[in-house]
């Protein structure tokens, strides 16, 4: 792929991955059980905040900072959602959005010479030099990452998930512990999210509070992931890649806030058109050209 | 001491005024409005661009705000609530992406820096040492006149007790003659009005600025929330736990100041998630 | 004179169909019940007629096709309606409750109170409890007299015994015989009572599995023990 | 004969209202006992003390001896206790043999994730209700209210259940469907399997139970073999009414 | 009608940038939506016009391409991997805010792309520069880093606080952020020593407040004589609190919002009786005929916001200038280290009847500033010493009448009013 495109479409392509990333993180808990999480930049801020503090002021090196850092982020989202599992529905996706402002507000008044405060943190070591590496890197833990996820929900797990969010009640009447489910799933999630937001700290080299405990970040990963199409491991990416796509292209016509009045129309219509996604057009597309009927789980 | 109880009833007030219009829809409609920050955004914009903008008299921006509002409330319904048939994460989702859309609107038309309003009553009088404002004392009073008079409405008026009864059992509500569809559009339209109100007195408090819908959001959250569903005493007490809470963590320690309620809502929902002052769900 | 005709009326829940080709007819002033066990339907069909569930098949109100409307606008036409779980608004009080009963007859709420007050006192006297607090009997009050506040010429009155004691639904009887006999109202009670049914209706229709299964008087029924045979078998 | 399942003075109170009322029978193995009452009598609340889905204000529920009015749902499944609701509750995005499968799942996360499905163990299950194999490849969307009922007990069935407690499995069936699955449980009589089975279709009832209680607002008033149950005055009473009412 | 103008000034702007096949291609980075962003892409623009007029530069024509944040970091990576690798820019006029600048520094680093910045003023960012000259070679601020706001400060804190108003102590109202740290600091050690003014208090409050009447009972509690306010982030909200609640005590400081034209407007008119400290040239400071002249072309060719460029329009304009200059003398821009070397050299002095004005000018390496006594290396140069005889004085303050009018009143060489108590403080 390096060979055929240009540099700068290949950064666009990085920033799509990791979206993709965080997508699918967001979807094995959300798209999947059913509990929509508003608190998952809550997560991958925690990743993204660990390998920078632990890289940047403790010298840790990154082949352990990341790991140490998807290990916080499990830790500390657990220790936090826990509770918060007992609750459904819409309250849950308001639990989750209070951790997120909490995290927020938090990050910049405690131990501010660790997180940088409002300014957050820069200089956070590259892992990778030049658009090719950076490509790469990410293009694989992107496809890593979607492969673990694929191969885990095909799993029994998997089917379980899929079975809460559908009915939670019938589940535990089939003799299963819901709560170890969820509980587990959002582990997935958040050890998705964390290695997602290690990662992208690395990547970017620059992190704030304003820029990832943020509606507007949330907001791109929840699109990302039901427009491409909820509940299915193509489906965030597909959306992730839409996004970025579509906001870089615009860049040259609209540069300005413009492109966001755009984006965000484009991406409200095809969501009440279609809530179960790009994915499931697509689908539609091919069995009218093919006249058949397919079963299009992925 | 007397300063804190002072500029919390003043705070409270206005929490109440704009916490209300989000429990009705919360209550009533059971939907999440994430959207319902925008009606303040927009409000407080339509009423700087009419009275400050323009120059016309504040009654014109008022009722401008308030139509805004309004209009907005009935289309959100009509496009959005009721196309997507009561899917409430659908509409939740739908109307956060509305929310930023929005934002993205009013960064178009009017740019990204703050802008604050005039006082609508301007003036200002010391009592007991703390400074009151006409300007926050008007907006005080009116919040309490706009609640009592919905108070009044709902309890009194055919409409308002089909409100009432909506919230209650939407079927039972329609084999009494009352079209839940119809109370829902317009308890759509008085919230959006109250949300427009409301933002026109937020803003001539704090400040206009693309972003401003997130903190009442969030407030309107916490007070629901806490308060529970459908009640109008529960969003009132509630307003001014939240309103006093701010008051007196901003004089002892003002960078925390939106840290309590962060842990105020977070632990109401898990220890007692139907609220303080709510009912357990009857269904 | 008819007032209702009901045609070839079927209905469904998901994938279940709970009304299958239903017919009946019912005259003016007249008290008909529609007996069946649990299951078999009745309450199904009275939230068709009222346009609460999805149906297939003709409902005609005074001669009018009403199938499709919404339950407001039937309301409004003057069919008034007391759910089997009554449906009340468990926070509000009993007026509160009544009052919104009015809702589409506004200008004879003094009128329709005074007439609920004076068939169930006792919601007179507890005007101002919140229905949660009631006890059945109590409730069954407050949903009929709910219905009335519309002023319905019919009344469709779901499953009025259940969980009542015996004393409570002979009371219940006398005022849904004095509703159509002396008020003149049209009524339309669903039962699994069968004796209660056939101590107050004049014409019965029996319900099995959402199909009509034997319709008379409670005479016709009581022959052969139609009614036993349709909840017990042979 | 072994008793499976004891309650003795079951008690559930809501509020003021008794749900429950000093209600006590006995189940053996292998037997199957209908439970009969009007419409409101309190069948479905027997039903979720039993599987833990609501605590008894008093009284105890032993299983094969034990009382287990401590476990958890769950904890009472893996027991061997099952249950089918009055409206079917499939995994409706799930195909019949997801659904069998989400059914026959241990309660344990490493076997879920890393154990395989077992495939013959599904078609087995599926094929012991009347699936054909095609068939478990269909949505349990796609499926009509007697399959529904099949897919309910194939799925209870999974969870290892010995003890079936039945709600309401005739409602919304044709007269075809409600032979088919009366049928269905004749076969899982013969196999041994203990059933506890709530149905306002008395007659279709009938040939399933060995014997049968009658409960009126939560209270036993009849209990023995059907025919009798039936026969009883109160019973009948109970379903008819009083037939001085309203005199 | 706005939206529309917008919106064509935005196709236009994109086509231009797309079609035109101009051989120098400058970067802008930074908000399209912001007063601070746009006067520095106006800035820029009005001196490319002027180039690419007199004939471009080394034969070349330039052309803009320009690139948004938002004010997001996370947006400000995106738009410099977009102006580096997509548009393939020569040099990049930055106009961004401080955390956005951290934001894109490594990306800087890594394409070494020659750049200025023109309204992050972070010294952080010139200790990175002293740490790493080569990697930061493409690097330079021309506007004076933080550092330059407080010292001057003590002096009018010196000079006219205490001297003509009396004032013996200050409570200090500061932002959570790192801007309001900084300040803070540099306040509470060198103010109470230099200037003898006591700190009676400091309280930090959280940039999301929207009600300052508590906090300024706590200030008025404090017994302080006057509030030095430190605010960067919505600095409208605290001011024109400050001014509807009448609280009575003078307030100074540094309110990044005061800085601008719009402050009236945004503020409602009520922001009067506030001073802060501002860069030069500021709101209310005397311009050179050359300054002057740009202002003129600004607001003929401008009738929207910002009505006057801010001091980062001004940098931005002579900036420019001088980096094409630079660029002329080094032979283009890829040759990073000549560029550096030639920019360093770039000194424009702008006079005013007859006397120095102005100067642009920059710090060389290991060139000690006296009264710190620490270096600024490809930092604006400017002077801290009086007369201001070789440099420009880099801040002067500014006071805001409640009539709307705006002026210098400090130092008293540039003043063109008197410090006064606003009318409700007795």
């Amino acid at each position: 792929m390096p060979e055929f495109v240009e540099r700068g479409t290949l950064r666009t392509m990085i920033q799509a991955c990791y979206l993709a990333i965080f997508a699918m993180s967001w979807d094995v808990l959300s798209g999947r059980t059913g509990y929509i999480s508003f608190g998952h930049p809550f997560l991958i801020g925690i990743g993204a905040y660990s390998t920078a503090i632990l890289s940047k002021k403790f010298g840790v090196p990154p082949e352990y900072s990341i790991p140490l850092a998807i290990v916080i982020t499990m830790f500390g989202g657990l220790v936090v959602l826990l509770p918060a599992l007992r609750i459904k529905g819409s309250y849950f996706a308001l639990v989750t959005l209070a951790f997120m402002e909490l995290m927020y507000q938090l990050v910049q008044v405690i131990r501010p010479d660790l997180t940088g405060g409002t300014r957050g943190i820069t200089g956070i070591k590259s892992l990778t030099r030049g658009a090719e590496a950076g490509y790469e890197l990410a293009v694989t833990l992107m496809l890593g990452v979607a492969l673990g996820l694929w191969l885990l929900m095909r799993t029994r797990f998997g089917t379980a998930l899929w079975a809460i969010g559908m009915d939670e009640d019938s589940v535990r009447g089939s003799g299963l512990s819901t709560t170890r489910l969820k509980t587990m799933a959002f582990l997935v999630s958040a050890l998705v999210a964390g290695l997602g937001g290690a990662y992208y700290a690395h990547y970017t080299g620059s992190l704030a509070p304003r820029a990832l405990f943020d509606i507007d970040f949330l907001f791109t990963i929840i699109v990302a992931a039901l427009i491409g199409g909820a509940g299915t491991i193509i489906g965030p990416m597909f959306g992730a890649f839409f996004l970025i796509f579509l906001l870089e292209w615009l860049r040259p016509i609209l540069p300005g806030a413009e492109r966001y009045f755009v984006y965000g129309g484009v991406a409200l219509i095809l969501y009440m058109y279609q809530p179960k996604g790009l994915v499931a057009i697509a689908q539609s597309l091919r069995d009218r050209v093919r006249g058949d009927n397919y079963d299009h789980r992925a | 001491m007397t300063q804190i109880l002072i500029q919390g009833m003043l705070l409270s007030g206005l929490y109440a005024l704009i916490a209300m219009g989000f429990m009705l829809i919360f209550s009533i409609g059971r939907t999440l409005n994430l959207a319902y920050g925008a009606y303040l955004l927009v409000g407080g914009y339509v009423y700087f661009w009419l009275c400050q903008q323009m120059g016309l008299p504040q009654i014109v921006g008022f009722a401008g705000a308030v139509t805004a509002g309004v209009l907005m409330g009935l289309l959100k319904h009509r496009l959005i609530v009721k196309t997507l048939n009561g899917d409430h994460v659908a509409i939740e989702i739908s109307t956060l992406i509305l929310a930023v859309v929005l934002q993205a609107g009013v960064v178009l038309l009017f740019g990204d820096s703050s802008k604050i309003l005039l006082p609508i009553v301007p003036g200002v009088v010391t009592v007991a040492g703390a400074q009151v404002t006409f300007n926050i004392l008007t907006a005080t009073l009116i919040s309490w006149a706009v609640i009592i008079g919905l108070y009044l409405y709902i309890s009194r008026t055919h409409t308002g007790r089909a409100m009432q009864a909506v919230s209650m059992d939407a079927k039972g509500a329609a084999l009494s003659g009352v079209d839940p569809d119809r109370i829902n559009l317009i308890t759509w339209g008085i919230s959006g009005g109250l949300g427009a109100l409301g933002g026109v007195f937020f803003a001539s408090y704090t400040q206009l600025y693309p972003g401003m819908w997130v903190a009442p959001l969030i407030i309107s959250v916490a007070v629901v929330i806490v308060g529970g569903i459908g009640s109008i005493l529960g969003t009132l007490v509630v307003a001014h736990i939240v309103g006093f809470m701010e008051v007196g963590v901003s004089s002892w320690s003002p960078e925390l100041r939106g840290v309590f309620t962060m842990i105020l809502i977070v632990a109401v929902l898990v220890l007692r998630p139907q609220g303080l002052f709510g009912r357990e769900e009857t269904h | 004179m008819l007032v209702l005709e009901i045609e070839n009326l079927s209905a469904f829940y998901g994938k279940a169909q709970a009304l299958r080709e239903v017919s009946l007819t019912v005259n003016e002033g007249e008290c008909i019940a529609i007996v069946g066990a649990n299951g078999a339907g009745k309450s199904t069909l009275l939230d068709s007629i009222m346009g609460l569930v999805k149906t297939r098949g003709t409902v005609r109100l005074h001669g009018e096709d009403i199938t499709g409307l919404r339950c407001a606008q039937i309301v409004k036409r003057g069919v008034g309606y007391a759910p089997e779980r009554f449906n009340l608004f468990p926070h509000m009080t009993v007026r509160d409750n009544l009052l919104v009963g009015a809702f589409t007859a506004r200008n004879e709420i003094a009128k329709n109170l005074d007439a609920v007050h004076r068939l169930f006192p006792r919601l007179a006297e507890r005007e101002n409890q919140e229905t949660s607090t009631q006890s059945g009997g109590e409730r069954q009050m407050v949903s009929l007299g709910r219905a009335l506040m519309s002023s319905p010429n019919v009344l469709l009155v779901d499953e009025p015994t259940i969980g009542l004691a015996p004393k409570v639904c002979g009371e219940l009887a006398k005022v849904l015989q004095r509703l159509s006999k002396e008020m003149g109202l049209t009524v339309i009670v669903t039962e699994q009572n069968a004796n209660f049914a056939i101590s107050l209706a004049e014409r019965l229709y029996v319900l099995e599995g959402g199909r009509i299964t034997a319709q008379g008087t409670a005479a016709d029924l009581s022959k052969d023990d139609i009614l036993a045979k349709s909840y017990f078998g042979a | 004969m072994t008793i499976a399942l004891e309650v003795s003075h079951l008690v559930k109170r809501f509020g003021g209202l008794i749900a429950t009322n000093d209600l006590s029978f006995t189940l053996n193995e292998g037997e199957s006992l209908g439970l009969i009452g009007p419409n409101g009598a309190g069948k479905t609340t027997v039903f979720s003390q039993i599987m833990g889905e609501l605590r008894q204000t008093s009284g105890t529920i032993c299983y094969f001896g034990q009382d287990i009015g401590g476990l958890s749902t769950p904890e009472r499944i893996a027991k061997g206790i099952g249950r089918t609701y009055q409206v079917p509750r499939p995994f409706s995005d799930l195909t019949v043999r997801e659904n069998i499968r989400v059914g026959l799942m241990p309660d344990s996360l490493i076997s879920m994730i890393f154990g395989r499905s077992d495939q013959s163990k599904e078609n087995e299950l599926g094929q012991s209700v009347g699936f054909s194999i095609r068939d478990l490849d269909k949505s349990a969307s796609e499926l009509a209210m007697g399959d529904l009922r099949k897919l309910e007990l194939a799925r209870t069935l999974a969870t290892g259940a010995r003890v079936l407690l039945l709600d309401e499995v005739f409602a919304g069936l044709t007269t075809g469907e409600i032979s088919m699955i009366s049928d269905l449980l004749k076969d899982l009589r013969r196999r041994g399997f203990t059933f506890l089975i709530v149905s306002h279709d008395l007659p279709a009832m009938e040939p399933l139970i060995d014997k049968a209680i009658a409960i009126e607002r939560g209270t036993m008033i009849a209990e023995g073999v059907f025919s009798d149950v039936l026969a009883n005055h109160d019973v009948r009473a109970s379903y008819l009414g009083d037939t001085d009412v309203g005199s | 009608m706005k939206l529309r103008l917008g919106l064509i000034a935005g196709l236009s702007a994109g086509l231009l940038a797309t079609t035109a096949l101009a051989d120098i291609k400058v970067g802008f980075i930074g908000s399209l939506s912001s007063d601070t962003g746009l006067s520095t892409l106006r800035g820029a623009q009005i001196a490319i016009d002027e180039l690419n007029d007199a004939g471009g530069v080394m034969g070349q024509q330039v052309s803009m391409v320009t690139a948004d944040t938002g004010e997001d970091v996370i947006e400000g990576v995106k738009a410099f991997e977009y102006l580096a690798e997509s548009a393939e820019v020569d040099f990049i006029i930055s106009g961004s805010i401080d955390d956005v600048s951290l934001g894109w520094m490594p990306r800087m680093q890594e394409y070494q792309i020659p750049t200025l910045d023109t309204w992050t003023s972070y010294i952080g960012i010139i200790d990175m520069v002293i740490e790493d000259p080569e990697v930061m070679a493409p690097y330079f601020m021309n506007i004076a880093s933080d550092e330059a706001l407080a010292t001057l400060y003590i002096n009018f804190g010196a000079e006219v606080l205490k001297a003509k108003m009396g004032f013996e102590s200050v409570v200090i109202l500061a932002e959570d952020t790192a801007f309001g740290q900084a300040i803070t600091g540099l306040v509470t050690d060198a103010l109470a020593p230099v200037a003898g003014i006591d700190v009676a208090d400091v309280i930090v409050y959280d940039i999301g407040t929207v009600d300052f009447a508590p906090i300024f009972s706590k200030a008025q509690n404090s017994g302080a004589d006057f509030i030095y306010q430190v605010s960067s982030v919505n600095s409208q909200v605290i001011s024109s609190q400050y001014v509807k609640l009448q609280v009575p005590m003078a307030m100074t400081g540094v309110n990044v919002s005061a800085l601008g034209m719009e402050y009236w407007e945004d503020t409602g008119g009520a922001g009067g009786g506030i001073s802060t400290l501002s860069p030069v040239p500021s709101v209310g400071f005397p311009l050179d005929p050359v300054s002057q002249g740009f202002v003129d072309t600004y607001q003929s060719k401008y009738d929207t916001r910002p009505m006057i460029p801010h001091f980062n329009g001004f940098n931005a304009y002579h900036g420019l200038k001088q980096a094409m200059a630079a660029a002329e003398a080094a032979g283009g821009f890829s040759d990073v280290a000549a560029w550096n070397a030639e920019m360093l050299k770039q000194d424009l002095i702008l006079e005013k009847d007859g006397q120095l004005w102005l100067r642009y000018g920059f710090w060389q390496h290991g060139e000690v500033e006296e009264v710190t006594g620490r270096t600024y290396p490809q930092n604006a140069r400017f002077d801290l010493t009086s007369p201001y005889e070789d440099a420009q004085p880099s801040m002067v303050v500014i006071q805001w009448k409640e009539d709307g009018t705006v002026g210098v009143v400090y130092p008293f060489e540039y003043a063109s009013t008197e410090f006064e108590l606003p009318s409700w403080v007795k």
